[in-house]
């Protein structure tokens, strides 16, 4: 007799289609009171709320019932004169916020709103000795922020502003034996550092680094009898972390290895009815990061309703080619 | 700062070249300068990159008589302060630069060389100035009249000896929290500048009585003595200041937690003009002490006695009945007061017209009957009622209904709108937001 | 691995009252502690009041564990635990216990005894004795006496419910929670995604 | 109205500071409503508790302030910078003890600690104190790291420190020991802690260390699995201590009972991993490796053996199992032919082991852990290995034979066929298909 498995029950009355408008209409309503007490205790990462919310409304085709002006005025406020970005108006810049809004202006296809040339500095020069990356002048190292880096640069078709092969060495550094990859060099493998670190191996194109299988085995095993995927072992599941395993199946070409209809199952159950919009867990309290993951999560497992998601950006395939900008992912 | 004047520049040139020669030829140079010694510092650099003859303007030292730099505290380099100074040269005679850090003795010494004719100087919170810069003021500043050091906690008692060597005519002084002065420097600082009035020493902890006694027996003239926290003064102390220091108007000593009532009945002796009284914290006066103090300092204007703990309602009794010039009264966490005080307060003669601010914060006996009392003290303007847990939102209504423009400080929320429905819908969960 | 409380009830005609309790709340945050306890109490005495005389029940509550057992002579013991505990252990101490408060506490007392009338001070140290089931005692071994498919396991506490019931209502009802209390349990509602 | 109570609100918290210097928690006292005219800021027996009707008042308020540091006024408009020292730590310190990641809050304090109106050791206390509200706060222990990094760069020389580089392929060299993949392809260049980490004294302030120790422990306690204290504890072993010796060994037999009383916390057995991983450098010969190594995972199995029985079902013990396995491996696979060994990750352990010289083992590790034993297992047999282990000149071919691929097969069968808890069973069947993985895996490389 053992402890029962960290999972949760999905209930019987758990809702079990996509209420697509309705999550277009949480989106949209979301931050109409800005005086609200909750949003000012959001602000500290405004611009990937942002991003968060315009890619959910942009997955389900209503991008253009937001201000796409207003959106473009903020977020070329929020640069600031070294190129970085702010998470907010008045807050300091760091890379997490740089790709934000890299993703929001290439949504809006509106890059020519800020200053490229500023932030592609400021991101070149964040880069260190050993091919890590600062999130900001401070110092932190996080391979979160390798991949920002590439991401962001990507996105610009700038990536040789910095020095690659550092970078990939820096990050396969954070490889662990069991496949995975930490924030690191020698941390707890994670699934959401292993999303960023095969993120950046597929922004860069080197994806042929990972040990796919070992990996990937990894990685399923993060599935429960819930349906729903954990980070790491002995974690609850959390839609959030469905879609950084998803999308790194995806690019290491192993998304067969999990059980689509039980995680289907499990991220529609999260949805909330009367508000709309996806919380970590049904019943929780829903929140526009895991709206956005849970449609893309649907997304990659082949919702029709929804357009294509890429795995890599978690960015809407057809915004990517119109830049024509293409990753190869590993196949089956 | 000059730089900040550069940004826009460049566009303005443009625009004003061809104004710029009509303007010369109707107006006189003497109109321009009278016009541009109205700009503030940022518009006369901005001036200045106009043109040739406006730069030579803008930039005449008739111009630059009272400088402000705290706005620019941030990128102030020694380098600006040298430049301004040799631009100003005899004309500057004020100039702050509170807050600007990395200004250095250097600097000041090329300031001090070339502006002799400065009477105020606020150096306010330049750490790194030393004795050196002293020094230089005592060489070349002979006019000084006000001079703030507070925070410059480098400099220690010979700063002031040469502040005394060559500054006579020093009226004002700040040496807050500069807490290397000894008595030695006040001794120096006080036999040679006579003429001090104000003499703020807030946080100079090593002071002793001593240092009052020569404060005392060299400057008849001081009005303003600030000792806040400066905990090695005792009754003696302030015997000598109310012995010596009859114009005395204005004294702290908030944080002196030695002194006992021996310091009132001084001051009651000798201090007749005091207008501000500061005791903070001073938890060893009683209420005979207020008496002899209010029957013979009539002119008491404003008063802390915050977590004076000992006193009681017979204070407010004496100062009701002696102090009619009350305006300001502190008596946060003075625990022993009651309804009863109050009521001789709100009777007392202060209370029709003068009564202003009353702090009755952490009072805990206070109840509403205490804001009925007040009710006739029709220029109370603020009443502090924190933590006075028996007063009811109640009360407080009907104290306003009384004074409609009082402001009531407590705790009870102001009345918000209920969170709006699903109000804590919009969460983030950060817990495992990556990205 | 973590035991939270340990409570003694009683149970007669679907009426059940608390007898004595025992708890260990110092992993909790101080100011949350006053809360956490009452809960534990209205659980534990939901719990009871749901299961039959004679069962074995683990209920599963979020993070919690709670395991329940009720004698056919209607005396009860529920015990709190973190996911980790091991349930047999549990059950050991459960029977453990209320042998023990049997042969101390005299049966006649239970009927409308209290906490303050009744005089039994063992559940601490049994707590304290079973924080570690590895040196509670050879636990391992006892296996064999307890029949762990006889246990029942619900999902939640919604799940021991009587149909209709709905736990938010009974809090709202209970008037052995304070207002303090209510108000945490909504906040902790509201965030079980961030807890 | 609510601008002044929110400022009397935060100089109560002030107040609180300064009559109580010692607090040691933070928590919020659920309350919808100011029902009394007193301070919702309160202390008891130093634990600070904030009614929670004030967040919304004293929040805004301070965040307004916070941007205002930053020359934005609450509409986001451009003001004049003003910053009073005093006035920054109130703010911050309110916004921080509310919404623990905001990063600005948290680099304004790194600049009151650069303008040295905050002491570092101040800074790491009020961090400390955050962490007991959000435990689990990135930034937090992101700001900790800098303040850390600025009191060590004042105590230690720094030539001491490691260039990053070094350290990066460094530990991948160890993690990624026996990876397939390139992601071991750099041999660490010794690095300045490896040689100096034999050396009898700390590189760093024992009091410091055993404090921020302390506070991942706390932060590890109040939320499982807690990915951000446990790898803070690592950087600071990495980066305080320099991956001292005694440190390592330490820290290994102190966290042994934690996680036998945490056994579904994946993170601290990873911990252990960086552990034992970073213990490896110190064995610098194929000889001392297996007689003072070797010990060590044996240890290990025989407590993973032991939980794993003692408590089924438990994901994390069998990924730690496969960790063990692998290293075990690695290190058999060297002593075995430390010369013929090319795999890059290897070649470059061995140098490493090579070049440095015989640390002196200590007995009170063996002692330490056998007492750990008792009180964890009964198991007087493994009791007996490990002390002669210590002993032990050469490896006792019995015992390097005790986990082969196959004895571990073995161990899969047994639970399968056995054992009556499904998920125990599940648990078992991955291991075993992991374990073949492998063989597939080095099939695969060795051709």
């Amino acid at each position: 007799m053992s402890a029962p498995v960290k999972d949760v029950t999905i209930p019987e009355d758990a809702p079990s289609d996509l209420l697509l408008n309705k999550h277009a209409d949480f989106i949209a309503l979301y931050g109409a009171k800005k005086d609200d007490y909750e949003y000012c205790m959001t602000e500290y990462l405004r611009l990937s709320g942002m991003y968060w919310g315009l890619t959910t409304m942009d997955l389900l085709g209503q991008l253009e019932r937001m201000d796409r002006q207003q959106v473009v005025e903020f977020v070329a406020a929020c640069q600031h004169d070294c190129g970085g970005f702010g998470a907010s108006l008045g807050h300091d810049p760091h890379l997490l916020y740089a790709l934000s809004a890299v993703q929001i202006l290439t949504l809006y296809d509106a890059l020519d709103a800020v200053n490229v040339d500023k932030l592609v500095e400021f991101v070149s020069n964040l880069q260190q000795p050993d091919g890590s990356f600062f999130g900001d002048k401070w110092g932190e190292v996080d391979t979160r922020f390798s991949f920002c880096a590439v991401a962001c640069l990507k996105l610009l078709d700038k990536l040789s502003a910095i020095d690659l092969e550092k970078a990939t060495k820096f990050v396969l550094s954070c490889m662990n034996f069991d496949g995975g990859f930490g924030c690191r060099p020698g941390s707890e493998s994670h699934s959401g550092q292993i999303y960023c670190c095969v993120g950046f191996l597929a922004v860069t194109g080197q994806l042929h680094h990972v040990n796919a299988d070992l990996l990937g085995w990894w990685l399923c095993e993060r599935q429960l009898p819930s349906g729903g995927l954990n980070g790491r072992p002995e974690k609850l599941p959390d839609v959030c972390y469905s879609w950084w395993v998803l999308a790194s199946l995806k690019m290491i070409g192993r998304l067969h290895w999990i059980d689509k209809d039980k995680l289907r199952t499990f991220i529609l159950a999260c949805q909330d009815e009367e508000t709309g919009g996806f919380a970590d867990r049904p019943g929780d309290m829903v929140d526009p990061f895991h709206t956005l993951f849970g449609i893309a999560g649907l997304s990659l497992l082949g919702a029709a309703e929804v357009k294509t998601v890429n795995p890599v950006l978690c960015m809407p395939e057809d915004t990517l080619r119109r830049i024509n900008l293409h990753i190869e992912l590993l196949s089956s | 700062m000059m730089m900040n004047g550069s940004v826009r520049s460049r566009s303005e040139v443009s625009e004003y070249m061809e104004e710029e020669s009509l303007i010369c030829k109707r107006l006189p140079k003497e109109l321009i300068l009278r016009i541009f010694s109205h700009l503030d510092v940022v518009s006369l650099c901005r001036c200045a990159q106009v043109s040739k003859a406006w730069n030579i303007l803008a930039l005449d030292g008739s111009n630059w008589q009272r400088v402000d730099l705290f706005d620019f505290q941030v990128d102030i380099e020694s380098s600006v302060v040298e430049h301004l100074s040799r631009r100003c040269g005899g004309f500057l005679r004020q100039l702050s630069l509170r807050g600007c850090q990395s200004v250095q003795d250097r600097a000041l010494e090329i300031f001090a060389q070339n502006c002799r004719n400065i009477e105020s100087l606020c150096l306010a919170g330049c750490k790194k100035i030393t004795n050196g810069t002293c020094n230089s003021l005592g060489k070349f500043s002979h006019k000084l009249l006000w001079l703030d050091l507070g925070s410059c906690s480098l400099i220690t008692d010979n700063a002031l000896k040469a502040l005394s060597d060559g500054c006579p005519l020093l009226e004002y002084l700040s040496i807050a929290w500069c807490d290397q002065i000894t008595e030695n420097g006040i001794e120096a600082l006080a036999r040679g500048c006579n003429k001090l009035q104000v003499l703020i020493a807030k946080g100079c902890i090593l002071l002793t009585d001593r240092a009052l006694k020569h404060l005392a027996s060299y400057c008849p003239l001081v009005r303003t003595l600030n000792l806040h926290s400066c905990n090695n003064v005792t009754d003696d102390g302030i015997r000598h200041i109310s012995s010596g220091c009859h114009l005395l108007e204005s004294l702290c000593v908030s944080g002196c937690t030695h002194l006992t009532d021996g310091t009132l009945v001084a001051l009651g002796a000798g201090c007749y003009q005091l207008r501000t009284l500061e005791l903070a914290g001073c938890s060893q006066f009683t209420d005979n002490g207020f008496m002899v103090l209010a029957r013979n300092c009539h002119h008491l204007e404003r008063m802390d006695l915050e977590e004076c703990v000992l006193i009681t309602d017979a204070t407010l009794g004496h100062l009701a009945a002696h102090c009619p010039w009350l305006s300001k009264l502190s008596l946060s966490h003075c625990e022993l007061i009651t309804d009863e005080g109050i009521r001789q307060l709100g009777t007392g003669a202060c209370a029709p017209e003068h009564l202003e601010v009353l702090e009755l914060d952490n009072c805990p006996l206070i109840t509403d009957a205490s804001l009925e009392h007040l009710m006739g003290c029709q220029s109370l303007e603020r009443i502090e009622l924190y933590d006075c847990q028996l007063i009811t939102r109640a009360g407080i209504r009907r104290l306003r209904a009384q004074l409609p423009n009082i402001k009531v400080h407590a705790y009870f929320a102001p009345v918000t709108p209920p969170p709006s429905v699903g109000g804590g819908r919009q969460r983030y969960c950060r817990c495992c937001v990556i990205l | 691995m973590k035991l939270y409380s340990l409570s003694v009830l009683y149970k007669r005609e679907s009426k059940v009252h608390l007898l004595m309790g025992g708890y260990d709340l110092q992993s909790f945050g101080y100011f949350q502690r006053g809360s956490v306890k009452e809960f534990m109490v209205f659980t534990s005495q939901i719990i009871v009041e749901r299961c039959r005389e004679g069962s074995r029940s683990t209920v599963k509550e979020q993070e919690y564990m709670c395991h329940c057992y009720i004698r056919t002579d209607g005396l009860g013991g529920v015990l709190i635990a973190d996911h980790e505990y091991p349930q047999r252990v549990a059950f050991t101490l459960l029977n453990k216990v209320l042998d023990d408060f049997t042969q101390k506490v005299p049966a006649h007392l239970w009927p409308d005894g209290n906490q303050n009338t009744i005089n039994y001070t063992e559940l601490d140290g049994f707590l304290a004795k079973y924080q570690n089931p590895r040196e509670a005692d050879s636990m391992m071994k006892i296996q064999s006496e307890l029949d762990e498919t006889k246990i029942i396991l619900h999902k939640s506490i919604e799940a021991v419910l009587e149909r209709g019931e709905k736990l938010d209502d009974l809090v709202a009802k209970s008037e052995d929670l304070s207002v303090q209390s209510k108000t945490f349990y909504k906040t902790a509602k509201k965030q079980t995604s961030a807890v | 109205m609510a601008q002044e109570l929110a400022h009397r609100i935060l100089s109560d918290l002030s107040t609180a500071f300064q009559r109580h210097p010692n607090i040691d928690e933070v928590g919020f006292i659920p309350c919808p409503t100011c029902q009394h005219n007193r301070s919702p800021v309160v202390v008891e027996n130093n634990k600070l508790g904030i009614e929670t009707w004030c967040l919304e008042l004293i929040f805004p308020y301070a965040h307004d302030k916070v941007l205002r540091a930053r020359g934005r006024d609450d509409n986001g408009r451009k003001i004049k910078v003003s910053r009073s020292a005093r006035s920054l730590l109130e703010a911050t310190r309110a916004v921080l003890l509310v919404q623990a990641d905001c990063l600005t809050a948290w680099n304004i304090r790194k600049e009151l600690v650069e303008a040295e109106d905050l002491k570092c050791i101040q800074d790491l206390k009020f961090a400390a104190l955050v962490l007991t509200k959000h435990p689990k706060s990135s930034e937090t222990f992101a700001h900790r790291r800098w303040l850390l990094k600025q009191i060590v760069q004042k105590t230690t020389s720094t030539s001491l420190q490691p260039s990053p580089v070094s350290q990066a392929s460094h530990t991948n060299g160890l993690v990624a020991g026996d990876q397939a993949s390139g992601g071991a392809a750099a041999v660490p260049p010794l690095n300045a802690r490896g040689t100096k980490s034999g050396g009898a004294e700390l590189p760093c302030d024992e009091k410091l260390l055993e404090t921020e120790l302390a506070v991942c422990q706390s932060s590890a306690e109040r939320y499982p699995s807690n990915y951000y204290a446990w790898t803070h504890r690592a950087w600071v072993v990495e980066q305080v201590a320099r991956c001292h010796y005694k440190i390592l060994i330490k820290e290994l037999s102190d966290t042994r009972h934690w996680i036998s009383r945490h056994i579904s916390d994946h993170s601290g057995l990873q911990y252990r991993q960086f552990l034992i991983t970073q213990l490896a450098t110190h064995f610098r010969s194929a000889d001392a490796l297996q007689d003072e190594f070797l010990p060590l995972l044996t240890a290990e199995f025989e407590l993973l053996t032991d939980l794993i029985t003692a408590f089924p079902g438990h994901e994390a013990l069998w990924y730690h199992r496969r960790y063990v396995f692998q290293q075990w491996e690695s290190v058999l696979s060297m002593c075995k032919c430390p010369k013929s060994d090319n795999s890059a990750s290897s070649t470059g352990k061995n140098q490493t082991h090579l070049q440095q010289g015989h640390p002196e083992v200590p007995a009170e590790l063996y002692a330490h852990s056998a007492s750990s034993f008792s009180r964890d297992c009964k198991d007087s047999k493994l009791h007996a290995t490990v002390v002669q282990g210590n002993k032990k000149a050469k490896v006792d071919p019995a015992y390097t034979e005790h986990h082969t691929l196959q004895s571990e097969l073995e161990l899969c069968r047994n639970v399968m066929a056995t054992c009556r808890d499904g998920w125990q069973v599940r648990l078992a069947g991955s291991y075993q298909h992991w374990l073949q993985q492998r063989i597939l895996g080095q099939d695969n490389t060795s051709l």
